[in-house]
């Protein structure tokens, strides 16, 4: 099979940054592209909704709610203990990590799409569901440990819940499922059919923004490389052992330890800006963007396929 | 021309504080404010607006003396430490003396 | 049937604004999507023009002009006089109501496509010559009864023919009249098949715009509510009856009573912010973008095919 | 560093004036402007920059200080009733003065 | 056959600029759609290099580079001796003319797809060779005879090997032969799909760039109006008889000849601006914008058909 | 409020010099800058920003006076001639003098 295109745009990017081109994509043409993405996908899990009983999901659902609750609550004293981060750095990042990437997400979909793999096709259900909590946590953690200062909880909730990113998602999956198949049809071509395209577009832009944080790592030390492929695959482990746990098909397994190993990049380091602002969000972006995005597109997506036949004992 | 001496509050900083900025701006008496997308380096390195976490943005309020002062204490006190921020102050006339 | 997608995606604008939340296209994406929808729209009715004789058009035509001459000269009095609005205001919000919208016909279109029911393919004409005359009205009624200002007619004449939208429209009709149908072809996959998705895009946007004027509402009472609801309707049934009298079908009765309905947010506030710049725009965008857009498109299209029915005696 | 005192004049409107304003101000002795696209609040309410008719723009004049005055007072008597704009003007040094 | 839609577009854009219409693209569309247009002749290229034997076309890439070598020599005395440009200004134009123009290169592909006509696939490679030589010389050109001027070769060779439109073309060649076809296909629709249909939308954008170099042709006097359509066809002789010194097609010696006669307004001005800034880009892009692009795009592509025909006896 | 004197250097010239000019400011003691997108009319013609070829940059530079001066005589020695360029200056107060 090769390298995924999408994976070839994405180290187009890379190579372009690296080698100091001046391509750029424009701000505009980043941002119409996630907005792209994120209603597609909810959409899409919306129209597969639509199709089975809620009630068979909900235990399930529940189940990955944990998991989001979990994570970062693992990351947080790796960060603080072995990597030495201040208290607030350690919350940051454990937080990005507890959080999802929808990028990532696409990609592994794209993957079994791409080889017929069987999946559940409402999974996009739990990219909402994973993205929220590790946040929620992540500030949780940096409050309780770091001196009293007031956080305007209210507009906090707000700005994680009514995010760009939570609002798209989600209210792509509520059209999707409340319009059903047919009657979005005609939008079908835009959103559906041109979906790896567009993706293939935003991965180029996706290289050009993580190669751009590789040379922060140099400054950050080895520790956040390390923590940055490593805390993924673990989380992978553990993403895909619930997976089994809750039923899912390898298909589904693999998506979920792709989604637990992935780190967020639009929603968490928005929210931590505001909610955690003591923390570098430098040191964040370098791990997230310079080391795990990259890694798990290039290589985790087929390694965590690997995992999920092998939890599923094949 | 007549024109009346006021202060012109330049602040440049990162594009995540916009909502919050703009509601302490109004909230620390100033009667208005106007906002540019840009980008820039300084002490917090290069911030090329390729992406969202990666943006400036350029507020610019005309005021008293006296709002400027408490716009100027306030931000260094609230962000100076945690963000990305750049601030200065100018002296510029106005037509309008009321309106500012 | 329920509601349709592209209503749906208009409500999401709506609560995403509503919410207080940071969700916004950036604006090149809105000028993007709406040169995308103007051109199609021109295209489609050009590429339909090419099929049938003009001639056969003409009379239709003149009535359709005649309409839009006539729709802002009722609109008038009732601002002035019942909403007790000042000259200048109601001669301006007249011409946003003699005026037309573009992507409220859209909508119409895609309710009647998703239905299959028949219509006149050529009623895009009908949007370009809509567009202009209730705007000249307006700024007629502005100039005779105001003050004397100079107004620079040469450049105003300029500012509403050769505007934006009415230069995409007219042009894309004319582009689709001169290639025809089959040499479009490969044009057909971009601004036809992918149409209904841009406009499903589009009303996102809307949305998050016409959620944004709500709140002006309060401020300019209840008079410019009942006048966006009840004005629109009134129109619906006199372009309806001209529909019906120049021989229209249902569809094409129910396009026409649409399009009458409708009131302009792209050309008519541009222009009025030149020519009657007396007049506030915050009170004519509250009520086109806070009341009769989102009253239209959510209620109205199936209202006015309904009405067309009965105005057929079906 | 030798530098010449000239005036710089900023206004802040809306978006449909720009045409019309750039043709203003060179026919009231301005010899170039600069224009940036900005949002901002003021006295008319919010102007976000979401479409169209919700777009502020920042023009900024270099020029001697009777240009300046004929720019203030023009715009004053011709705009400041109708539109929402913010003018102001301030002393700025320049290298070369025979180009402003 | 007609005018071709892409040819209509250019020109309503020429329309709404000659009009004063306030139409404009934002630059991030334009962006956005360059971006895109060069990644898909780059893909669709790369694609079909995939499917043969790269060492067939080694020879004929050597003579295409030899070709780029020669055409700003022939370019040069005539813009200094003829047109009396001063030193820079006949190197830097001259550069321009030595360089292609991609989107002149996808009408002609439009053209020839349209009409079924036969041509070699891998041509998008050439565009890629063309591109970078003729800047070169004029670079050179213009230092050997200008006064003692420091130049950062190091950097301009950056610029111009690793500038946007470079990095996309050979990116996406690079990414097509990799990837092949199968493995692209689902990026297929959106890539090769759409092509036509954005073309189009970017010659209504070049049509009102094109306009706005219309007036300064005026100032420049009847030598660039002379030099930029005779030069082209000249040119295209030269690059159609090479077309068929190397045994290319009918329909490949017509895209060769139009990139000959094509002349660069991405690569080549913004390589200028930095490498010879003494030239003044108001006569190269008045010249090449406002004369040599619109007499491609609307007669040139027609008559280096009849020329190719002609060239190989037909 | 304390202020500390300082200038603020304005540059507004064709985009093709983003990175050469942002290269040059740090090099001539700039800590930062900050670049907006603009479009103008100057002496050399109308520049709408509608392509790339044709945009405009604002670099905006607060630094003490010696880099001022540095920058101002560099810029004209090298870029005057061939781009279209203006640059002014302006004196403004900041609160952190070290920072600039
Ligand atoms: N000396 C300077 N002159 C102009 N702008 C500056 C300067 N220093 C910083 N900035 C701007 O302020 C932002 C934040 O500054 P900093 O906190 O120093 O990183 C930078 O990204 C620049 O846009
Ligand atoms: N005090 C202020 N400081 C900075 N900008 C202002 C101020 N007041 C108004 N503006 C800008 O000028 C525009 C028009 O102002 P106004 O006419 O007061 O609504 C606003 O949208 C703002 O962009
Ligand atoms: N008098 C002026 N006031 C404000 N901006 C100017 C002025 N003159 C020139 N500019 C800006 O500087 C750019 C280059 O100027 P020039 O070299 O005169 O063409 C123009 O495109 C404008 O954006
Ligand atoms: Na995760
Ligand atoms: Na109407
Ligand atoms: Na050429």
């Amino acid at each position: 099979m090769g390298l995924d295109p999408v994976v070839l745009f994405f180290l187009l990017g890379v190579a372009a940054r690296l080698l100091r081109s001046d391509l750029r994509l424009p701000e505009a043409m980043y941002e119409g592209l996630s907005i792209f993405l994120l209603l597609a996908i909810g959409l899409k899990g919306g129209v597969e909704l639509a199709r089975q009983p809620l009630a068979d999901i909900l235990p399930q659902a529940g189940a990955v709610v944990v998991l989001g609750l979990v994570l970062p609550l693992l990351a947080f004293p790796v960060l603080k203990y072995i990597g030495r981060l201040d208290h607030y750095n350690a919350a940051a990042i454990a937080a990005h990590y507890g959080s999802v990437s929808m990028v990532t997400f696409a990609v592994a979909l794209a993957f079994l799409v791409d080889r017929a793999i069987a999946h559940e096709p409402y999974l996009p259900l739990f990219v909402v569901l994973l993205e929220v909590p590790g946040i929620i946590v992540g500030i949780l953690i940096a409050r309780l440990g770091g001196g009293v200062r007031r956080i305007a909880w209210k507009s906090l909730a707000h700005e994680v819940l009514f995010g760009r990113s939570i609002l798209l998602l989600a209210g792509g999956l509520l059209i999707g499922w409340i319009a059903g198949p047919d009657a979005l049809a005609p939008q079908a071509q835009l959103f559906f059919d041109l979906f790896k395209g567009v993706l293939a577009l935003f991965m180029l832009e996706m290289g050009i923004v993580a190669a751009g944080r590789i040379r922060q790592l140099r400054r950050t030390g080895p520790f956040l490389i390390a923590f940055g492929t490593l805390m993924p695959m673990v989380f992978a482990l553990i993403g895909g052992l619930t997976g089994r746990l809750i039923g899912l098909s390898v298909g589904g397994t693999m998506l979920l330890a792709t989604l637990a190993a992935s780190a967020s990049y639009i929603a968490a380091p928005a929210a931590m800006r505001i909610a955690v602002p003591q923390a570098n969000p430098a040191l964040s972006l370098a791990a997230v963007l310079g080391v795990t995005f990259p890694f798990n597109v290039v290589l985790g997506v087929s390694l965590y396929y690997w995992l999920a036949l092998r939890i599923h004992g094949l | 021309m007549t024109t009346y001496p006021r202060k012109l509050v330049v602040i440049i900083t990162e594009g995540a504080l916009e909502a919050i900025l703009a509601r302490e701006l109004m909230a620390l008496g100033a009667h208005g404010y106007t906002i540019a997308d840009v980008r820039g380096r300084g002490s917090h390195g290069a911030r090329e607006a390729a992406w969202e976490a990666d943006r400036n943005i350029r507020f610019e309020v005309i005021c008293d003396e006296a709002v400027a002062e408490k716009i100027a204490s306030t931000l260094r006190e609230k962000y100076y430490d945690d963000y990305a921020m750049t601030l200065f102050v100018a002296d510029i006339g106005v037509l309008r003396p009321q309106k500012f």
